[in-house]
């Protein structure tokens, strides 16, 4: 690529979180240290990040070359940080500064066990989460993909106990089985097929390989089912399972980082590895059946959210759902569809990390884990359960939120490709996400009569709120806020991700 | 008969040392006392000497030491069998041995690899008895499905 | 003194143990400098033969100065050392110099009063190991086997555990089966062609009426039987997992990195050099079958290491499967199926002797043979629970480790040669792996039965005071230094041998270009 | 568990058999072995028609043994090494626990003791006679059949000889373990030193002829013979002790006092 410009930056953006590892053991015996410590890589990420928007925004591409080719493998180790990349990696770093603070306070809150472990591990899955985002290759992306498995085990199976060993168990065997059993093997017949070239930029790997429609159908399920913490079914009970681990890391890793990673894998394949025209119906007309798989990931998830009890759990099928809508956007690889999935990247992480704090803040407040439990919330947890609102309202995408600048591309995008069906799909399944949230933010403000557990005052008042620390209800409110301002203020995003996908020739 | 007659006579020597080496492989597999295995081992390892010393053996020749004999004999001996007392040590001029013919010697080339063979047979026969006095010393038995069987119960002495 | 060097690299060890005999035997704390100085001299030649190699190709050395221009080929011996012996001879060098770190106190604890004597049976296996590598004889290749295996019999037998010695039993007689129908296949070959020199045999074997005779066939078919038993490819490995898991734990270090690695570098010289690879892919066309038999190896090797209880034997039928690897890749009849091979030979010595000293030093800590013992190892001796975590990420093919690289090549080399069973093997087999090495990280990190489910309200100590680690010292939970800085060091290499793994293929394929494998596809 | 043994012994058995057809047939000259591939260069041939002009050295068999194929004839004597540091290493045992394995040997009756006179007083006049014998086949290795190999082994027979005419105390007070030991070690360090002074001397392992420069009055081709003489003699050092500590260490389950 002509405006290619070669900075560091990409690296160090990388290696802030991964360095600041050993310092928080190093610091172990000082919580309020290692804790300082945690924020300050948390800035130098961001202010890398941004000091790398610019560049970016202004057309250009910045690339970092780590090590140079293998003989075997031409492929390098390097960076290229494009719109996708930058767009991804503003997300997981702005969100993880108020994921450290709202950790601070839920850990801190709960008395949990080796939280120098946690902080360490938390760090450096941040630091695999950027890796993946800045991936000049495939190859680069598949390390860091894998080094992000293996960096959230230890967090997913924080508390040590039976559950959580199960839960650790199926965690790995679907990563690491899908991982290695679905995403090598594609990796190295795409590196065959294309003549030992794996890298993003220019024109896509697989243009000019002359596949046949079922190769090429085998390939994108390969990698669709190979990345698996995009968390399309059958291979999605990774992520429920996960829901044992602590709050905070359900909310930045399983709504930010780690399930957007997977998307993220999926989104350059299809733009990257495949390339639009290849996927679309002037090519193989392979992206439509990975359509209609994200379409019935969407419907089947909805469903079962509704019949979660369990407030986490019912969040953990919704990200499932909402991460089909990406995977839908992307295998329809219309101009419009494209877009508005990258955009729901951001709209959901911001949405729904809300919901999570939200879910952990009520936990740490009244120790309630299931729905049933939680009538007449609102009066004693006020602003807790309006930012839930707020959350839930850019989870469905409601007006004042960001959900739905990025559902309404989707849709146009659906429409523009002209699949009927799959409209009808985004129809239901936003009946559905509404069906699963708002009952529970209206029991929670306009309790009936006799669902409400004792001890719950009967009309509102300030004396008797009784929220979660202040260092839990904080950053749950910041999201909040974020998601709403990203509805007014998204045209940065959208001219970010506009100019991406134009270089991406429709 | 005529398979016996050009396949079986000319390489007589051959079919000798497979069947020996047969028995020594079948002694190694299935013999159950330590030192029976061993013996069929030795036997397995003489039987590959037989093999490589019948490689070189010509027919009409001698042993691969050159004879020096006084001047008259100056081309080599070419008539078999013929014994010749050895001019006792000294040999007179160097060269009298020249234009040596060398159908008339043996191929010295396996006889000095089944030297190494035969060194390599007694080292490893010597340390394998050492191993299995040492069986015998732990386990006090030299039948192996005995000592298969302390295994399993693993005795005291066993998992030390 | 340059053009010396492969005489210096075999001489050092084998003076380094007539040393040891001489001098070692009154007063046994000499016996370790000497090691070290005559394995830092070999590794010190092995590496300039590298650099050798590399800048001026292949090295050919004729013992007692018989070389061809005076003398037809054949009549003296000949030591040759191309691209891939080079990397071979750094491997073995380095992996004896880490062990005899490892051995400093281990030997002195374990052989009490043979110290001398193991260190000189360990330089003498080195000798044996390092003149394999080197010699381009066949028969001399039968000697140097017999040398290493006979101490590497001793090794195993001197352990104190009465099975270990039952174990040397069973390994001597499956050893000489196999060194035997070596030299038999050798002797069929020099009826046939009347030389030793593989060289020689190979321009001999080129022309057809003698290539294509029974006799060659057999021949082959001893040969290959016999390397396979030294290796223990799957049906002959009988002898591997007892052998090396009641054996004393520094041989354990120094055997199961080496020992099979170096019988795969042999199968793959006898085929390439001796019988050449259009003889064997073409004319003979068995490499379906025998890339069959080794995916039953790998599945075999990988399953049967998923049955066993105790930690030393699960690493053992792993070796089992890894030879799967090599010897499949090595008969995929593809270019890069050969490159992988061979550069798994290299990063599968490094992974196992990373395992095999992290298994060592934790039985030898928690005196715990069965792996549901290990619990709490994360937390007791951390430093040796990462070098563990290095050599398990490895061996599942985890970038950047040498594991995921090696894997890689095979992988293209099955897909590149239409082998599919062979692909679906590698991959069932690192899943496998994962299974296993995970379920010792569980054990390590959750310890053995878990508390029962955290609902109770979060009544643990507070983490904010120091963690229950606890320990004053870094190290006090861990090994004695001596133990873990060469597992660490270990583990680094496994890591650089995956990143810069270019050279080192490069190395490789230079070394392929001078006996191509037929059907090679576009490198 | 016999079955699986015969059938896989019958199975190497019919391989191996049907390979004899095509081989040359016994005994004769032209085989490929003995005189090369149509026509082409045949190595035995060329040891015998050259060794005399390269070496020196009537006997072709030492001189391929020790000379050509030196290299590997020094691994053998490593070989050799290996087996008797490896039975040290296995069964060598410095334990106190004297288990009175068997009745002393030496029979105290009247019989007995003329047995022991007789024996004692025969192998007193035998074993020196044996140990020239054994010299005389090192030194002779050259002319005759014979060297380092078989010299040795005749030398270390004496040794044995003694320690069962007597006991093995005897045979091991003239040829302590740490004697013996040390005299394999200097074995193999005159061979492998024979060719470490070719490295020095700028000439490759084992490459006798420049040995020429040490030795007075000889020629290059002398220089071969008399190295070879000297390989002859490291050898015959290290499989004299090695043959007799196999046996001590055997014979007594390692504890090397009064084994029978």
């Amino acid at each position: 690529m002509d405006n290619a410009v070669h900075s560091s930056l990409p690296l160090w953006a990388c290696l802030a979180s991964l360095l600041a590892a050993p310092v928080i053991v190093l610091f172990r015996r000082e919580p309020s240290l290692r804790e300082g410590a945690t924020f300050v890589s948390a800035f130098v990420k961001l202010g890398l990040v941004l000091a790398m928007l610019p560049i970016v925004a202004g057309g250009k591409v910045i690339e970092f070359t780590l090590i140079d080719g293998f003989a075997g493998i031409n492929a390098p180790i390097m960076f290229r940080v494009d719109g996708l990349g930058m767009l991804f990696a503003l997300v997981a770093s702005s969100l993880w500064i108020v994921t450290s603070l709202y950790s601070i306070g839920y850990m801190r809150g709960l008395h949990e066990h080796s939280q120098t472990r946690f902080f360490a591990f938390f760090a450096i899955s941040l630091s695999a989460t950027l890796g993946v985002a800045f991936a000049g290759n495939l190859l680069t992306l598949y390390l860091f993909y894998e080094m992000l498995s293996l960096a959230t085990w230890p967090l997913v199976t924080h508390h040590q106990d039976k559950e959580a060993r199960t839960g650790g168990r199926t965690y790995l065997t679907y990563l690491l089985g899908t991982s290695i059993g679905f995403a090598l093997p594609a990796l190295i017949f795409t590196w065959i097929k294309s003549g030992g070239d794996l890298s993003f930029g220019g024109d896509a790997i697989l243009a000019s390989a002359g596949l046949s429609h079922l190769q090429g159908l085998v390939l994108l399920l390969a990698f669709a089912f190979g990345f698996s913490k995009a968390g399309m079914m059958p291979f999605h009970s990774w992520l429920p399972g996960a829901m044992v681990a602590p709050t905070p890391v359900s909310a930045l890793l399983h709504a930010v980082a780690v399930v957007k990673v997977g998307v993220f894998c999926i989104l350059r394949v299809v733009t990257g590895v495949f390339g639009v025209q290849l996927i679309g119906p002037g090519g193989l007309d392979v992206g439509i059946v990975l359509a209609w798989i994200a379409a019935f990931t969407v419907i089947v998830s909805s469903l079962i959210a509704l019949s979660q009890d369990n407030l986490k759990r019912r969040l953990a099928f919704s990200t499932i759902g909402q991460l089909s809508y990406i995977v839908l956007g992307a295998a329809l690889a219309t101009k419009l569809s494209v877009t508005g999935s990258i955009l729901h990247i951001a709209a959901h992480a911001v949405g729904k990390i809300t919901l999570f704090f939200c879910a952990g803040a009520i936990f740490v407040a009244t120790g309630k884990k299931y729905i049933s439990q939680m009538a007449g919330l609102g009066r004693t947890m006020p602003i807790t359960m309006s930012a839930f609102f707020i959350g839930s309202l850019g989870v469905i995408g409601l007006p004042p939120t960001a959900g739905l600048i990025s559902k309404f591309h989707l849709v146009m995008g659906t429409a523009e490709a002209g699949e009927k069906g799959l409209l009808l799909v985004f129809l239901v399944s936003t009946i559905l996400n509404a069906a699963y949230f708002l009952p529970v933010v209206y029991q929670a403000f306009f309790p009936k009569a006799g669902t409400v557990p004792e001890g719950t005052p009967e009309k509102f008042s300030w004396s008797t709120v009784r929220e979660a620390p202040w260092a839990c209800v904080v950053p749950l409110s910041i999201t909040a806020l974020l998601s709403i301002i990203l509805f007014f203020g998204s045209g940065f995003l959208r001219e970010l991700v506009g100019q991406f996908v134009s270089g991406l020739g429709f | 008969m005529e398979f016996i007659q050009n396949s079986v006579l000319p390489h007589f020597n051959y079919w000798v040392y497979v069947i020996l080496m047969m028995i020594g492989l079948y002694a190694m597999i299935t013999k159950k006392n330590l030192v029976k295995k061993l013996i069929g081992m030795t036997i397995f390892q003489t039987a590959i000497i037989l093999f490589y010393v019948s490689i070189g053996v010509k027919t009409g020749s001698t042993i691969p030491i050159l004879e020096h004999h006084a001047e008259e004999h100056g081309e080599a001996v070419t008539d078999t069998g013929g014994h010749h007392e050895e001019a006792p040590g000294e040999h007179e001029s160097h060269d009298s041995i020249h234009a040596v013919d060398p159908d008339h010697f043996a191929n010295p080339l396996p006889h000095v690899l089944m030297l190494t063979a035969i060194v390599v047979g007694v080292s490893t026969l010597g340390v394998a008895l050492a191993i299995s006095q040492s069986i015998y010393k732990d386990f006090g038995t030299l039948e192996e499905h005995e000592i298969l069987e302390k295994i399993k119960q693993g005795g005291p002495g066993i998992d030390v | 003194m340059s053009e010396q060097l492969p005489a210096i690299l075999l001489l050092s060890p084998l003076f380094g143990a007539l040393i040891t005999g001489l001098v070692g035997m009154t007063d046994h704390r000499r016996c370790f400098p000497i090691l070290a100085t005559a394995l830092t001299v070999s590794l010190f030649c092995a590496i300039s033969l590298l650099a050798q190699v590399v800048k001026s190709g292949p090295i050919d050395y004729f013992v007692g100065g018989w070389d061809p221009q005076r003398v037809p080929l054949g009549i003296g011996i000949q030591l040759r050392i191309d691209g891939i012996n080079a990397l071979l001879l750094v491997v073995i060098t380095t992996v004896a110099l880490l062990t005899s770190i490892y051995s400093i106190r281990r030997a002195g604890e374990e052989n009490t009063e043979k110290t001398p004597q193991f260190y000189m049976l360990s330089q003498m296996l080195c000798v044996g190991l390092l003149g394999i590598t080197v010699t381009a004889d066949a028969f001399n290749l039968f000697v140097l086997v017999e040398v290493s295996s006979l101490t590497s019999y001793a090794l195993v037998a001197m352990g104190s555990k009465p099975r270990g010695t039952m174990a040397a039993f069973n390994y001597i007689i499956m050893g000489t089966i196999g060194a035997s129908f070596y030299l038999l296949g050798v002797g069929y070959l020099y009826m046939k062609t009347g030389m030793l020199n593989m060289a020689a045999i190979h321009q001999i074997l080129s022309d057809p009426n003698v290539g294509h005779s029974p006799t060659v066939y057999v021949a082959f078919i001893l040969i290959l039987v016999g390397v396979w038993t030294k290796m223990a490819f799957f049906p002959l490995y009988g002898w591997l997992p007892n052998a090396y898991s009641y054996c004393p734990s520094t041989t354990s270090c120094l055997l199961a990195p080496l020992m099979t690695k170096v019988s795969v570098y042999v199968m793959i010289r006898v085929m390439l050099s001796v019988f050449g690879s259009e003889w064997i892919f073409q004319s003979l066309g068995w490499s379906h079958t025998v890339v069959w038999l080794a995916c039953i190896a790998i599945v075999a090797g990988s399953v049967l290491a998923l049955a066993q209880v105790e930690l030393k034997k699960m690493l053992c039928y792993l070796i089992v499967a890894e030879v799967g690897y090599m010897v499949g890749g090595a008969w995929l009849a593809n270019h890069w199926g050969m490159v992988g091979a061979i550069y798994h030979i290299l990063s599968d010595a490094f992974m196992t002797l990373c395992l095999f000293i992290a298994a060592n030093i934790f039985i030898k800590n928690r005196r715990a043979e069965r792996i549901d013992q290990l619990e709490g190892l994360f937390k007791k001796m951390p430093i040796t629970t990462t070098g563990f975590v290095i050599g398990a990420l490895a061996m599942i093919g985890v970038p950047p480790t040498a594991g995921f690289f090696s894997k890689w090549y095979l992988l293209r080399g099955g897909i590149e040669s239409g082998q599919w069973g062979y692909v679906v093997a590698l991959l069932i087999s690192s899943l496998v792996n994962a299974i296993l090495f995970f379920r010792i990280f569980e054990v390590a990190y959750f310890g053995k039965n878990p508390v029962e489910s955290h609902d109770a309200h979060h009544d643990h100590e507070d983490e904010t005071q120091p963690s229950s680690v606890g320990d004053s010292t870094l190290f006090s939970g861990e090994g004695r230094p001596t133990t873990v800085i060469p597992l660490l060091i270990t583990a680094a290499i496994i890591v650089l041998l995956g990143v810069f793994n270019g050279p080192i293929v490069e190395i490789i394929q230079q070394a392929l270009d001078g006996m191509p494998v037929v059907g090679a596809a576009i490198r | 568990m016999k079955w699986l043994g015969l059938i896989a012994t019958a199975f190497t058995g019919i391989l191996l058999l049907s390979a004899t057809p095509y081989f040359p047939s016994f005994g004769d000259p032209n085989s490929p072995a003995n005189a090369g591939v149509n026509g082409g260069v045949s190595v035995s041939q060329y040891y015998i028609t050259e060794t005399y002009t390269d070496t020196k050295v009537p006997n072709i068999v030492t001189a391929v043994l020790a000379d050509y194929r030196g290299y590997d004839t020094m691994f053998e004597t490593v070989v050799i090494f290996a087996a008797g540091v490896a039975i040290f290493a296995i069964l060598r045992s410095f334990g106190g626990t004297t288990i009175p394995s068997h009745p002393t040997a030496i029979d105290t009756s009247v019989e007995g003791d003329h047995q022991r006179i007789i024996i004692g007083m025969t192998c007193k006049l035998i074993i020196p006679v044996i140990q020239l014998f054994a010299l005389y086949v090192v030194a002779h290795g050259h002319h005759s059949p014979g060297g380092g190999f078989q010299g040795g082994v005749i030398l270390g027979a004496s040794f044995i000889l003694m320690a069962l005419a007597k006991e093995l105390d005897t045979a091991l007070a003239r040829f302590s373990e740490k004697r013996y030991l040390a005299l394999a070690c200097v074995g193999i360090f005159i061979y492998s030193g024979f060719g470490l002074l070719c490295v020095a001397l700028e000439r490759n392992f084992l490459d006798y002829g420049i040995l020429h420069r040490l030795m007075p009055a000889t020629d290059e081709i002398m220089a071969r013979s008399h190295s070879m003489l000297g390989v002859e003699v490291g050898v015959a050092f290290t499989v004299t002790a090695i043959m007799f500590a196999i046996y001590a260490n055997l014979s007594s389950k390692g504890r090397l006092e009064q084994g029978f």
